[in-house]
């Protein structure tokens, strides 16, 4: 299958929008468990553009990074969750807002 | 990959190596103390491999560029991760069980340092940079109790995630604009790819610079510093502080370098806002912070502004001058935060209420090493002649002026000034008189306090040997 | 005798030095002896140094050593001595010494005895120097040194603040004059590359035409300082305040000596004002005027102090009269007499404010008279002298002045009259003072009269009052020959009748009360014009409020430095900052991930040039 | 070597007279003084060696080999930067008055330090060895290092033994220092880098950069640069403000070495670098810096007169009296130069005495307000005496230093300037209102009951003879200052020759 | 042409499923949004000729991670009082700064994107071309990505076996 006739500019509008909207919901959501799920739709907006880039270029390199991107994300959501479990026990609450102890 | 390749990657090979080392161990028997000299003989085995990769310096696949300057600070966050070490031995050790683990994730860290120090590729950047970033998490959320690690640890990983993914974001439309990944294919490409579409290439790079610029708290990239310095044990502020920022940085000025990409005047005026709001915002903040762990977080802000100035300089100046002056700065700053973070380590270790500036009062009386070693740090901070602060100030300036940067020069001559203010806070209130603190500090501490005192004086007094040296890289 | 002449300012400085540095464990006698013994040296120094000159006329100009050498500008410790010179050192060293005599007594209870004679000594060394100086710096040397001991004689009791104060007055005050005149001597060696007086003149006689600008305003800054040390309007206003000081300092410093040093420094660069007819004029306008202020502010002074204060000030008025017409020997002259009979006046009040108890007002005393005859004789003669009563000293120096002034193209009847009213004046005020004390009822009991070192100087002086007058002063070759001319005789007689006609009158008024002045007094006008008067015209009142208050005022205002406030702004800009930045420092997590969007949107921006790069 | 040793024997007799208190408590003190002493000595001997100094050659500015003495070594050469002192007769007046000023401060610290004698001492010393490195260094890096390097234990002497505003006063003093040295060093490698651009070389030499060609657009920011560091540290107004803080809080040897020796590295370093190497510039500049000095006499008078703490109103004395300084800097005839050199000898002892009388009132009375003290001569005779001299002698009185240094300012500024001179002139009566006030405050009026009750101690031995070393100095140099401009003519002169005077014929106006 | 459609419209369930994910005040909700929404980019992938990235999108992405999502989730065990927070917290005013910021940036990236041209690609890039690639030059890659995973793993083990023994450790006090 071949994806002639999809201009590139097209998949990268659709990447940004993703880009966008993860990044609104990580500035609106309070709940941690949602912070993460925004991170990872940014991380997939980045994905799907290195894949498009990489289907503009004929390269398999984009898909190699999009594998590593996978990895991070894996790596980073692990660590990520852990934490979450940590705060929930240390500050009773989920909410980033109420967890807050440092500033200044 | 032959075989003088994987001479090359000696050190990148040694760590992994320790990394198993200590995961056998822990399976055998979990020890401290073991875990500790694993660790510690480790990397002492790297630093020496560092210096035995310079016989075979080469890039290494497409992904890594082993040569003098990365080589140089691989060994260069060595030695900091060894300050780091010696300073967890004694913060850790009060942690319940399975305290093994952060061995294991400080020796991944570095490992991720030393990775983003080589690359030469926008992969070994990203994992270089997660695998860092990553390990990192854990280090600072590692203690069993209190929230302020924890919070800590919440706050720099969404954050630093967030970055990551406009690094990445960056990185793909770089990817689109040039169809090139690595740095040097990227510099090959960049002026055309700028003439077929200047605005992605440009949004591209500016993407990836704030992401980069995130990690080295860069204004208005800076706002999770503070909070993470002060959140995480304080051996892993001074680890967060010196070798992933300066990894980062090195990182940093290979991808500019090397990606060509200060030949754009767009991006160059973007790097001159963030020097100066870093320059400006980071001695702002800091003026009058209580926390000592907060201060030197904002005074780190400040420092990476001045930095920025030497990248800022490379659009006008041969890289030579450029990346001598990169490296004596770096060099400078990692020796003199490592010293100050002993020194807070020392002194305060994990206690909030120890960390605040009046609880130093008498330091000079009651510690007198520790006091003047803070001293000196602080000093240097302040870029005080003798000290190597000073002579990495004089080494931005001069570039600065070679290359005409007026406006930012005087930026940063009102910044400085600002900032004099609070490293004297410090200074004077361990001159005023109170009651002594009793507590002490292991010999390993003691050296690693005199040691760090002693580079920053001779990097100041007499830096000719080591510019002779950073010269050859 | 030529060659050591620089003993005779040395040995009471060497005096003086001694007495700081070891007057404490002296004992009375051996710092009186010390004091007087070394002023008793340098005149009769003096003495044999005139009478040496006396046969050869030789002048004599002896240099120690260079000052200092820069670029030209080489002023020497070097001294030049002629006629002019010969005076006043007489007139220092000689009255001087009988000052300082007195002083043993009237001081001899004093707690600070080795103070006052290191202080006095050091005050003739001073003035030596000024009077000895062969150039304009070490002049001023003397000059500056004179003002300094005067302030710490005036403000030698030191415990009350009025004498401190006036103290402060009378430097700062003089300073004020100095510094002008210190401003002539820059120009002055700007423009003729020296400072030595002899090459000066000459120099400037080469240089300048008559009226030019350049000597006319540095012989005005040389006025300025003139009158500042000479107490002529407008900065007369030290004098009378400077009285806070002990009584023989008063007639030393105050009287005899360092009033008149602008006189002298007139006399000595008369060959510059020559040069400068309109600074001369002003030099003259100056002195009449300061001669009748002071001549009417004295009339009503009731503190016998004040009195002989403003009188000085008159008498100099008088001097500088002569100097502005040209009389310069009779200037001189005058200087000389005055000396004699005010510090003769002013010893004799002393000794009425030594037996008095402090006494200074002139209607607690009166009879006097039989109670203190030594004293009423030595007043007698010095008022008549003051007054200038035919054949006392006063009289030929001050008929000298009045009769030239006359001669005085253009404006000189109009001085000559002037001059009359202020010996009229003079007349009354002196007698005044005489009848009022010596005579009537006894208002406060004497201890007893003087005792022989008040007396033996007083009486000298008194000596001195009557027959001063036909002394020769040998300052023929110093000054110019006056042209030898007389006024028509009727001037000479009016100018030696009036202060005859005087006398009368305070006869009339303050002796038998025949002429009575209450309802003048009592008038409205009358009572004003008293006020005026006695205040000194009001100048003191005026000078406080144009200078003295706003001065104060403005350090008040500064004390706080304007310019820290300055710095102050830019730390509380600082602080706001820091403020600001740190509540944007506030730990939400959301909040610190939008201002990395902020941040991401303003970067991208930058670099891509958005938004005009998209259009 | 001498040179260097110098300033070793200070570093380590610090380091010693630190360890000394180990032995005991009054050991320090006796250990830095002999230190000084040594020092002085030591350099005495070297000169009276030299065949030179009995007849001052005159050096010229640019050739290191004409100086009395001259030192180089490479420092780091990747730069140009070397260890490079020179002395010539300004520098040696400076480091004479350096020594003997130190011993003097250490005579004052006698017993008015009671804690950590020790360090004291030892950062006195390092002070004084920072303060010689200024006078002596003439590579321009080497003198920034020194510049900077003096100020750390002045910090900690401010910090630590100050009195109670200590750490404002401290923290001002520093920052104003160290801000415009930042600006010195943005000079610095502006002009080495313009050098460097035209020759290409890395040097920083004083020699070398003497004939550094440059826009002048560029002398003249370059210029400023040095001028404003230099300005701060005189003080000149506008950035005097921190002085008065400073000097107030500093305890008394801390005043002394800041009054009696930083000051003049200022007006030094506008002799010995603002000057010569931007001649141009610094003519164009000279009527701005020479209103700055008048405003700078003026406006210390008044605000001294205006002060009711004896340390302060001496400290505003010394604004007022550098003012001079700047002055005949600027007015750059050899009368007015001369005039600023002797101003900087003559006023480091007539205010160093000053403030040690502040001390010792400090000591005695507790406070240094001014309202508080009154009649104290009655009970202190001899301090009173003494006070009224260096009174008399900061106000200008003909004989002793001071008023040469003034008289000679004035005559130069007259010859380039006459209404500068006539504002500046005005200071003399406005410094005779405020000196004359301290006095009457503080030793003159009414005994304060408070005083003679408690039964003050007059000056003992100690402190009369460190009084007298500062009285002949200044009669001496009152009577016969020749040694002194003898010292100083040849460099001002050979100074003079590198540029060409803004001396303009002023009189013809008249 | 059909491709184009089939693009659109997987675009847009991707994009409105994300905006639900986002705002679904219910995590399980949200979550089960996301994986739609990563579905359907999986379905671009397929269409822009990367079928191993399509692949890998659904077994790792939507399969693994969601699903450690799913289990932290249940362990958590929110409840309806959390969807109610939720709701609370998504006032307009809340929303409406990081909207706008949002909006800013997507306007920066649409402008700078859409002046990019061209079609995507010419031919599809096999899983073997990636294959070849991983394990040519991107060999040292894989080694580090493992070493990523490792320090992922001894993280999250260090901090989620914390949370066990405690809740076990609680469990026992209790009994």
């Amino acid at each position: 299958m071949d994806g002639l006739n999809i201009p590139l500019n097209h998949i990268l509008l659709v990447s940004s929008l993703l880009f966008a909207i993860g990044m609104l919901g990580l500035m609106i959501r309070r709940n941690i468990i949602f912070i993460l799920m925004s991170l990872e739709v940014m991380l997939n907006a980045a994905a799907l553009a290195f894949v498009a880039a990489g289907a503009h270029w004929g390269q398999p390199d984009g898909q190699v990074v999009f594998m590593l991107i996978l990895t991070v994300a894996a790596a980073e959501v692990a660590v990520g969750l852990g934490l979450v479990l940590q705060v929930q026990k240390r500050f009773k609450t989920l909410d980033m807002d109420d967890a807050n102890r440092m500033q200044g | 990959m032959n075989a003088t390749m994987f001479s090359a990657l000696a050190p990148i090979l040694m760590l992994s190596l320790t990394a198993v080392v200590l995961m056998i161990q822990a399976s055998i028997k979990r020890d401290q103390s073991v875990a500790w000299v694993i660790t510690a003989v480790g990397f002492l085995l790297t630093l020496w491999s560092a210096s035995y990769a310079r016989d075979f310096i080469q890039p290494v696949t497409i992904l890594l560029e082993v040569d003098h300057w990365s080589l140089f600070f691989t060994s260069l966050i060595l030695m900091a991760s060894l300050v780091t070490l010696v300073l967890s031995k004694e913060t850790f050790s009060s942690e319940g069980e399975r305290k093994e683990e952060y061995y294991l994730l400080l020796v991944l860290s570095v490992l991720g340092a030393v990775v983003l120090i080589q690359s030469s590729h926008m992969v070994s950047l990203l994992l270089g940079m997660e695998l860092m970033g990553v390990a990192l998490y854990a280090m600072i959320a590692f203690p069993e109790r209190g929230q302020l690690p924890l919070e800590g640890a919440v706050k720099y990983l969404v954050l630093s995630a967030c970055a990551s993914a406009m690094l990445l974001y960056g990185f793909a439309l770089i990817y689109a604009a040039t169809g090139e990944l690595s740095y040097a294919g990227i510099g090959a490409r960049a002026a055309l790819a700028y003439a077929e579409n200047p605005m992605l290439m440009m949004a591209g790079s500016a993407m990836v610079l704030a992401g980069i610029g995130f990690k080295l708290s860069v204004a208005p990239f800076h706002m999770w510093t503070p909070d993470v310095y002060e959140g995480a044990p304080t051996p892993v502020t001074g680890f967060l502080a010196t070798v992933s920022k300066s990894a980062v940085f090195v990182a940093l000025s290979r991808f500019y370098i090397d990606g060509a990409l200060y030949q754009f005047s767009g991006l160059n005026t973007a790097l001159v806002v963030l020097a100066i709001a870093s320059m400006l915002v980071g001695n702002w903040l800091a003026l009058r912070q209580k926390n000592i762990k907060r201060l030197l977080a904002y005074s780190s802000i400040a420092h990476f502004g001045y930095l920025l100035v030497v990248l800022i300089a490379l659009t006008y100046l041969e890289a030579d001058l450029v990346s001598q002056s990169i490296t004596f700065y770096l060099t400078a700053y990692i020796v003199t935060t490592l010293a100050a973070f002993t020194i807070v380590s020392m002194v305060a270790g994990e206690d909030t209420a120890k960390q605040n500036i009046s609880a130093f009062a008498g330091l000079f009386w009651s510690r007198p090493l520790e006091a003047s070693a803070l001293t000196v740090a602080m000093l240097s901070l302040a870029g005080i002649p003798l000290t190597a602060g000073f002579m990495a100030k004089f080494f931005v300036i001069t570039v600065g002026i070679q290359s005409g940067l007026w406006g930012l020069l005087a930026v940063l001559v009102i910044a400085s000034a600002i900032a004099i203010y609070y490293y004297l806070r410090i200074i004077f209130a361990m001159t005023q008189s109170a009651q002594s603190s009793g507590n002490s500090a292991n010999w390993q501490e003691k050296l690693a306090a005199i040691v760090l005192m002693a580079s920053i004086l001779a990097l100041g007094s007499w830096p000719q040997p080591f510019i002779a040296y950073a010269g050859l890289l | 005798m030529s060659e050591t002449i620089w003993l005779i300012p040395l040995i009471p400085l060497l005096s003086s030095v001694t007495l700081m540095l070891v007057g404490t464990r002296l004992k009375a006698s051996q710092v009186g002896a010390l004091g007087v013994g070394s002023v008793g040296i340098s005149a009769l120094l003096t003495l044999l140094l005139a009478t040496e000159f006396m046969q050869n006329q030789q002048v004599i100009q002896l240099s120690l050593w260079t000052w200092m050498e820069v670029a030209g500008f080489a002023p020497g410790i070097s001294f030049y001595f002629d006629g002019l010179t010969l005076v006043m050192m007489s007139v220092i060293t000689g009255v001087g010494f009988l000052i300082h005599l007195f002083s043993t007594e009237f001081m001899e209870k004093d707690p600070s005895y080795a103070r006052y004679f290191a202080y006095l000594n050091m005050f003739v060394a001073a003035m030596l120097v000024l009077v000895m100086a062969d150039n304009l710096l070490l002049l001023y040397l003397g000059w500056e040194g004179v003002g300094v001991c005067s302030y710490l004689l005036v403000g030698f009791w030191y415990q009350h603040n009025a004498n401190g104060y006036a103290a402060r007055k009378a430097f700062i005050v003089t300073r004020i004059g100095d510094t002008a005149m210190a401003m002539g001597l820059l120009l002055l060696f700007t423009e003729l590359g020296t400072l030595d007086i002899q090459t000066m003149v000459g120099e400037a006689d080469q240089t300048w035409q008559v009226g030019a600008t350049v000597p006319t305003i540095a012989c005005l800054l040389l006025v300025c300082g003139a009158v500042g040390k000479s107490a002529q309007l407008p900065l007369h206003t030290w004098l009378p305040d400077a009285m806070a000081g002990p009584t023989p300092v008063s007639a030393l410093i105050h009287a005899a000596t360092m009033v008149t040093a602008g006189v002298y420094l007139i006399a000595r660069t008369h060959e510059l004002f020559l040069l400068a007819p309109i600074a001369m004029t002003v030099v003259a306008v100056i002195g009449i005027t300061t001669s009748l202020m002071a001549a009417f502010t004295a009339l009503m002074q009731t503190d016998i102090k004040r009195i002989l204060a403003y009188s000085t000030i008159s008498q100099i008025g008088y001097m500088f009269l002569a100097l502005g017409v040209g009389a310069w020997s009779a200037g001189i002259f005058h200087l000389m007499t005055h000396a004699f009979f005010k510090a003769l006046l002013f010893l004799g009040s002393g000794a009425i404010i030594h037996c008095l108890h402090h006494e200074h007002n002139i209607f607690k005393m009166g009879g006097l008279r039989t109670r203190m005859p030594v004293t009423f004789w030595s007043f007698m003669i010095g008022s008549s002298a003051l007054a200038a009563l035919p054949m006392t000293s006063g009289f030929f120096s001050k008929d000298q002045i009045l009769l030239q002034a006359y001669q005085f193209p253009e404006i000189g009847p109009g001085l000559w009259v002037a001059g009359l009213l202020g010996a009229l004046l003079t007349a009354i005020y002196s007698f005044r003072l005489v009848f009022v004390v010596f005579f009537g009822s006894v208002n406060t009991e004497p201890d007893k009269d003087t005792g022989w070192r008040m007396a033996v100087p007083l009486s000298i002086l008194c000596l001195l009052a009557m027959v001063g007058g036909w002394f020769m002063i040998p300052v023929s070759e110093v000054f110019p020959a006056s042209d030898g001319s007389h006024p028509a005789h009727w001037v000479e007689y009016v100018s030696i009748s009036v202060p005859i006609v005087g006398v009368l009158v305070a006869y009339l008024i303050f002796y038998t009360g025949q002429l009575k002045v209450d309802r003048l007094a009592n008038s409205s006008f009358g009572k004003s014009l008293g006020k005026l008067w006695l205040s000194g015209w009001g100048i003191d009142l005026l000078y406080d409020r144009l200078f003295v208050k706003p001065y104060y005022g403005l350090a008040n205002k500064l004390k706080s430095e304007p310019v820290d406030a300055l710095y102050g702004l830019i730390v509380t800009i600082n602080q706001t900052l820091n403020q600001w930045l740190s509540s944007a420092q506030s730990g939400r997590m959301r909040w610190y991930i939008a201002s990395m969007v902020a941040g991401l949107i303003l970067v991208i921006m930058l670099a891509a040039n958005l938004p005009e790069g998209a259009l | 070597m001498v040179m260097i040793n110098l300033i070793l024997i200070l570093l380590i007799g610090g380091l010693l007279a630190m360890l000394s208190e180990r032995i005991s408590d009054t050991m320090p003190r006796k250990v830095a003084m002999v230190v000084v002493l040594t020092d002085l000595v030591y350099l005495l001997l070297c000169l009276s060696g030299m065949p030179e100094i009995t007849q001052l050659q005159a050096p010229v500015a640019n050739d290191p080999s004409t100086w009395l003495m001259h030192f180089k070594t490479d420092w780091i050469p990747a730069f140009g930067i070397s260890i490079e002192l020179a002395l010539d007769g300004i520098s040696l007046l400076m480091v004479l008055l350096t020594l003997i000023l130190g011993a003097i401060a250490i005579s004052a610290s006698w017993t008015d330090i009671v804690v950590r004698k020790g360090f004291f001492e030892a950062n006195l010393l390092w002070s004084l060895a920072g303060v010689l490195g200024v006078f002596m260094a003439l590579d321009l890096m080497l003198f920034f290092l020194f510049w900077e390097v003096m100020l750390i234990p002045m910090y900690f002497m401010i910090a630590i033994w100050g009195h109670e505003n200590r750490g404002y006063a401290a923290m001002k003093f520093f920052i104003f220092t160290q801000a415009s040295g930042l600006l010195m060093l943005m000079s610095i490698l502006a002009l080495v880098a313009v050098n460097q651009s035209a020759t290409g070389i890395w040097t920083f030499s004083y020699f070398d950069l003497l004939n550094t060609q440059m826009t002048e657009q560029a002398a003249h920011w370059i210029m400023l640069g040095f001028f404003i560091a230099f300005v701060v540290k005189l003080p000149g107004f506008p950035f005097h403000t921190w002085l008065p803080d400073a000097h107030t809080q500093a305890p008394t040897a801390g005043s002394v070495i800041l009054a009696g020796i930083l000051l003049k590295t200022g007006a030094y370093g506008l002799i010995r670098f603002a000057v010569p190497l931007f001649p141009e510039a610094a003519l164009d500049f000279s009527s701005a810096a020479m209103w700055l000095g008048a405003a700078g006499v003026v406006y210390g008078a008044v605000l001294a007169f205006g002060q009711t703490d004896f340390k302060r109103l001496i400290a505003y004395s010394s604004v007022s009296h550098m003012g001079f300084v700047l002055l005949g800097i600027y007015a750059w005839n050899e009368l007015a130069l001369q005039g600023a050199v002797m101003q900087m000898v003559a006023h480091g002892f007539s205010t160093a005495a000053l403030f040690m009388i502040a001390g010792s009132l400090q000591e005695r009375l507790h406070t240094r307000d001014m309202r508080e003290m009154s009649g104290l001569w009655q009970q202190m005779p001899r301090m009173g005496a003494v006070a009224m001299f260096f009174v008399v002698a900061s106000l200008g009185l003909p004989g002793l230093g001071n008023f040469v240094a003034e008289f000679l300012v004035l005559l130069g500024l007259f010859q380039v300037n006459i209404w500068i001179t006539v504002v500046a002139a005005t200071g003399l009566i406005t410094g005779a209102a405020y000196s004359l006030l301290l006095m009457q405050r503080s030793f003159q009026g009414q005994a304060n009951q408070k005083w003679v009750d408690s039964g003050l101690v007059d000056f003992g031995t100690r402190e009369m003879l460190t009084m007298a070393v500062m009285i002949v100095a200044l009669i001496f140099l009152g009577i016969y200052p020749q040694p002194v401009l003898d010292a100083a003519q040849p460099v001002l002169q050979s100074l003079l020759n590198l540029t060409t005077s803004p001396t303009v014929a002023i009189v013809e106006v008249m | 042409m059909l491709e184009i459609v089939f693009f659109y419209i997987a675009a847009t369930v991707a994009l409105m499923a994300t905006v639900m994910a986002m705002t679904r005040p219910n995590a399980i909700h949200a979550l089960i949004y996301l994986i739609v929404s990563l579905l359907a980019v999986a379905v671009i992938f397929f269409l822009i000729g990367a079928p191993f990235a399509a692949a890998l999108e659904i077994v790792i992405y939507a399969g693994a991670i969601m699903v450690l999502f799913v289990f932290v989730i249940m362990m958590l065990n929110l409840g309806e009082k959390g969807n109610k927070q939720e709701r609370q917290w998504l006032q307009p005013s809340i929303w409406a700064g990081p909207a706008i910021l949002s909006a800013i940036l997507l306007i920066e990236l649409i402008l700078v994107i859409s002046q990019t041209n061209g079609p995507v690609s010419v031919a599809a890039v096999s899983a073997k071309q990636v294959g070849l690639s991983l394990f040519g030059p991107y060999v040292l890659a894989v080694e580090i990505a493992s070493m990523l995973l490792l320090a992922g793993l001894v993280g999250s083990f260090h901090l989620g076996r914390r949370y066990l023994d405690r809740d076990n450790l609680e469990k026992q006090g209790g009994q």
